[in-house]
């Protein structure tokens, strides 16, 4: 009978549990993810940018590391990343304020067609150059 | 209190609100069972003025006093009963009579403005009556009594079957009731218990040891996936299967068929009886018979079982209050029969002659109560 | 009509702060194709399942006390119907008045649970109190149905699928949700119906109201009524919005 | 935090700074990435930062990838149901935390720039 025993508990997982959901909770759940990674992303970038106070040569010396395959690879996934959150992003302000939103669904898949595009083209432009 | 339909609710709000102490217990969900499922029209009486005028009486007063006591659950649309041929218009004069006998507010309007008012009507519309039907929300006007009742002090255990009802002594002492909620035995020891078990009346009764003549009555109703009238759509002749049609939110309701049953339980949809429907509903509406169907389903009417058997139409469509101390059971009461429309007033009935009994002074006040919104009703205790 | 071999997975367990928690009771029964789930319920407890709670009360999608989650998804019981289970077809509203032209001997197994983020009173049954709350906080009421528009907020049973469906109702306890802030909306957009308007668009404002959704759409995608509360959820936003930058509201009816 | 009409601003600042971060994260990348075939060496940064049009864009960029990323973990943790007094240190926490990102931000920004006059 005591109230305790009845009140629920906040549950964040129900945030990541896609069972039975539809479209909407996918997109949710991409944002979601892509946003705390990209968060996380900005501070490790501006923690690396410091070495910009040491001067041309520990910068330079920094960017022909990242130049390497193995960051080039992670400058491509972050492109996937920001092209996910951007577009879906923008599907969100207008959906979010009731413009089209009873086709979120349509505007989800365009939204990441867009990303598809972009990403392909950009991923030529970031491996072109390592190519020689 | 023993069942929390609208019989057991509106009692327990009367009760309460005379500062009665009171229990409610409940096998299952409040108005699970007949008054859940029924026909969700706030009757204005035209259905009865002609074949039982003291029900159409009785009907139009308490609708009136239902959409001032609880607007929040009544859609305000009125009716309009209809005749489509020969017989139909037979029947006119003897309804139009009836209505202005039982003081039932009802104008008559041309055929034409019928079909304007409401655009699905067939063609064939001879004659039409507009009348103050209404459409109610039987399980959220439940709430709302039990809500009220529950704010002037009432328990209501829903979830909580009647295991024994003990006599001892000529007496009712006390009412065994499982609480499946908390998981424990009730021991409620009142000097007036209520059998207000509907269809299942019968089996209640049986625990304390006395019988109570109540004839379940099941119907079918067909609701579509559609809203084809806005206002309450009857057909002008004496009740039967298939003459109504009651919109409710998005969908429209045909009922009812009418045929005895054991008891109010797992009681079949005949696929006959939805196909029934279907046609007579679609003489009213022909868009019926291409409306999609989103539910069939179907309930028990607890009625007074009379000498005349038939197919349960026939039999009062009044409440009957046995009162089981002549059986040796005194303090034990069964109140069966009525109907969702006029359960105030059979409280009211019910609660003076408790009150009688526990020499309780205090007047009816329901007639002019609000009930509180259905939103307020708890299925527990600080819930 | 068809019979069907019914295995039924329920989860059960007594009074409890969420569906979590309980065990899974598996039943098997012949039952027919037209039956819908509470047909199925009400057999259970008339044979292997004599004390199993389920809420219930006008079998035809207008009380709104049947809501629960069938294969993880919400559904209402009385719309889902063995034929519909039996030929996978629960993505559609109802089961009724359809033919599923069944195999001879069909069989079908289907899990039943309680609505997420809603405290258990038992079994099937979620309890609505904390629900209801919400309901009070927006000053909801059943509004009558006017004219065929497109989307009915009115039509709102306050079922609690969209409740169950929606991930931010499960995390913040205060989150309104969006059964209540669809029927806020309605109750500002009817001006015959009484309420008071400040508070139901001070409800909206505070943290836990509308600016809480993320635009899942899950609670649009589950309501069994048509009535789209992700919609409602965007609208009334719209509105706060041009509040707050002082535009003049659109035609006032 | 409880107090009406808070909200509103923040979720359309979300929605504003989500909007130009879009554009700004563009520029930003082709800058880094595209203009040069190859990621740009110390000189360049340097050239580009002491351009006041780029260093404005950037500052537009830092503040606005400040406010929208630390609201949106802001979003995130208020869906996981804070108490008021929990939201108010939370809204304090993020704001330091901003500020912080901020400073820093633009002390590195102007640094290289060559706009504090050190070089």
């Amino acid at each position: 009978m005591s109230e305790g025993e009845a009140r629920r508990r906040p549950d964040w997982r129900a945030w990541f549990a896609p069972r039975g959901r539809r479209t909407g909770m996918w997109a949710f759940v991409l944002n979601r993810i892509t946003g705390l990674l990209l968060l996380a992303y900005v501070f490790v970038h501006l923690a690396v940018l410091s070495v910009l106070f040491q001067g041309p040569a520990g910068y330079d010396r920094l960017v022909r590391w990242m130049s390497s395959w193995p960051f080039l690879l992670f400058d491509v996934a972050l492109v996937a990343v920001l092209l996910v959150h951007g577009l879906n992003g923008v599907r969100l302000v207008f959906v979010g304020l009731g413009a089209g939103s009873h086709r979120q669904r349509e505007w989800f898949w365009a939204a990441m067609a867009a990303a598809a595009a972009v990403f392909a083209y950009t991923t030529y432009l970031i491996l072109a150059p390592a190519w020689r | 209190m023993i069942g929390a339909g609208s019989t057991g609710a509106a009692i327990a709000h009367d009760l309460a609100s005379r500062g009665i102490r009171t229990a409610v217990v409940e096998r299952g969900e409040p108005a699970s069972g007949t008054t859940g499922r029924n026909h969700a029209l706030l009757h204005s009486g035209g259905r009865y003025v002609v074949k039982d005028p003291e029900s159409a009486v009785e009907c139009i007063q308490e609708n009136l006093l239902l959409r001032r006591a609880a607007p929040g659950v009544i859609e305000e649309t009125g009716g309009l009963f209809v005749a489509i041929d020969d017989e139909d218009l037979a029947y006119r004069e003897a309804f139009l009579e009836g209505c202005r006998r039982a003081g039932v507010p009802a104008e008559e309007i041309p055929p034409d403005l019928a079909r304007r008012l409401e655009p699905g009507l067939t063609e064939s519309v001879r004659a039409a009556v507009r009348v103050p039907d209404a459409v109610i929300d039987p399980y959220r006007l439940v709430l709302s009594w039990l809500a009220t009742a529950q704010a002037n002090g009432a328990e209501v255990f829903p979830f909580t079957p009647v295991e024994a009802v003990e006599v001892r002594a000529g007496r009712v002492a006390h009412v065994v009731a499982h609480d499946l909620v908390h998981r424990r035995r009730l021991r409620l020891e009142a000097p007036v218990v209520i059998n207000a078990a509907g269809p299942w009346a019968g089996r209640v009764a049986a625990l304390a040891g006395v019988e109570v003549p109540v004839q379940p009555s099941a119907g079918v109703m067909v609701a579509l996936a559609a809203r084809l009238n806005q206002r309450v759509i009857n057909r002008m002749r004496p009740p039967g299967d298939g003459d109504i049609i009651v919109p409710q939110r998005a969908t429209s309701i045909i009922g009812t068929t009418s045929w005895n049953v054991e008891s109010g339980d797992r009681i079949p949809v005949p696929p006959d009886h939805v196909r029934r429907m279907i046609e007579e509903g679609a003489k009213l509406l022909p868009a019926v018979r291409e409306a999609p169907v989103l539910a069939a389903f179907a309930a028990a009417r607890p009625l007074v079982a009379g000498n005349k058997e038939s197919d349960g139409r026939e039999l009062s469509r009044g409440f009957q209050v046995f009162d089981h101390g002549r059986d040796g059971a005194e303090g034990f009461m069964s109140v069966v029969g009525g109907k969702t429309t006029t359960s105030r007033l059979m409280a009211e009935i019910v609660a003076d002659r408790v009150c009688e009994k526990l020499g309780v002074q205090q007047e009816c006040r329901t007639r002019e109560l609000a009930l509180l919104p259905f939103h307020r009703f708890r299925w527990r205790e600080g819930g | 009509m068809a019979e069907v071999e019914l295995t039924v997975r329920v989860l059960r367990g007594p009074a409890r702060a969420s569906a979590a928690g309980g065990r899974y009771e598996t039943y098997t029964l012949r039952a027919d194709a037209g039956w819908s789930l509470l047909d199925v319920l009400e057999a259970l407890q008339a044979g292997p399942a004599p004390d199993l709670m389920y809420r219930h009360s006008c079998h035809h999608a207008s009380c709104g006390t049947c809501a629960l989650r069938v294969d993880g998804r919400e559904r209402l019981a009385c719309l889902t119907t063995v034929g519909q289970i039996a030929a996978g077809r629960l993505g559609e509203r109802t089961g009724h008045g359809k033919d599923y032209r069944l195999p001879r001997g069909a069989r079908a197994a289907v899990t039943l649970e309680p609505l997420r983020s809603f405290p258990v009173l038992g079994d099937l049954a979620a309890d609505f109190a904390e629900f209801f709350g919400k309901l009070d906080a927006v000053e909801a009421d059943l509004v009558a149905a006017r004219g065929e528009e497109a989307t009915h907020f009115e039509h709102c049973i306050t079922c609690g699928a969209c409740m169950s469906a929606c991930p931010i109702v499960a995390s913040d306890l205060e989150y309104l949700g969006p059964a209540p802030l669809a029927l806020a909306l309605r109750g500002l957009q009817d001006p015959t119906k009484t309420g008071s308007d400040a508070r139901r668009l001070a409800a909206a404002d505070q943290p836990h109201g509308v600016w809480r959704c993320h635009h899942v759409f899950e609670c649009t995608a589950a309501c069994p009524a048509g009535v789209d509360p992700g919609q409602a959820l965007m609208e009334l936003r719209a509105r706060l919005v041009r509040r707050r930058l002082g535009w003049r509201e659109g035609a006032r009816r | 935090m409880g107090e009406r009409g808070y909200s509103v601003w923040a979720w359309l600042l979300q929605a504003f700074t989500g909007l130009l971060l879009v554009v700004l994260v563009a520029l930003h990348m082709v800058a880094n990435h595209f203009a040069k075939r190859g990621l740009l060496t110390y000189r360049d940064v340097a050239a580009l930062f002491a351009d006041p049009y780029w260093l404005v864009l950037q500052l537009a960029l830092l503040f606005a990838v400040i406010y929208h990323g630390l609201n949106g973990l802001r979003a995130v943790i208020l869906d996981a149901g804070l108490s008021p007094a929990g939201a108010r240190r939370l809204d304090w926490a993020l704001f330091a935390l901003g500020a912080a990102m901020a400073a820093y931000g633009v002390g590195l920004a102007l640094s290289i720039g060559g706009w504090l006059g050190s070089r």
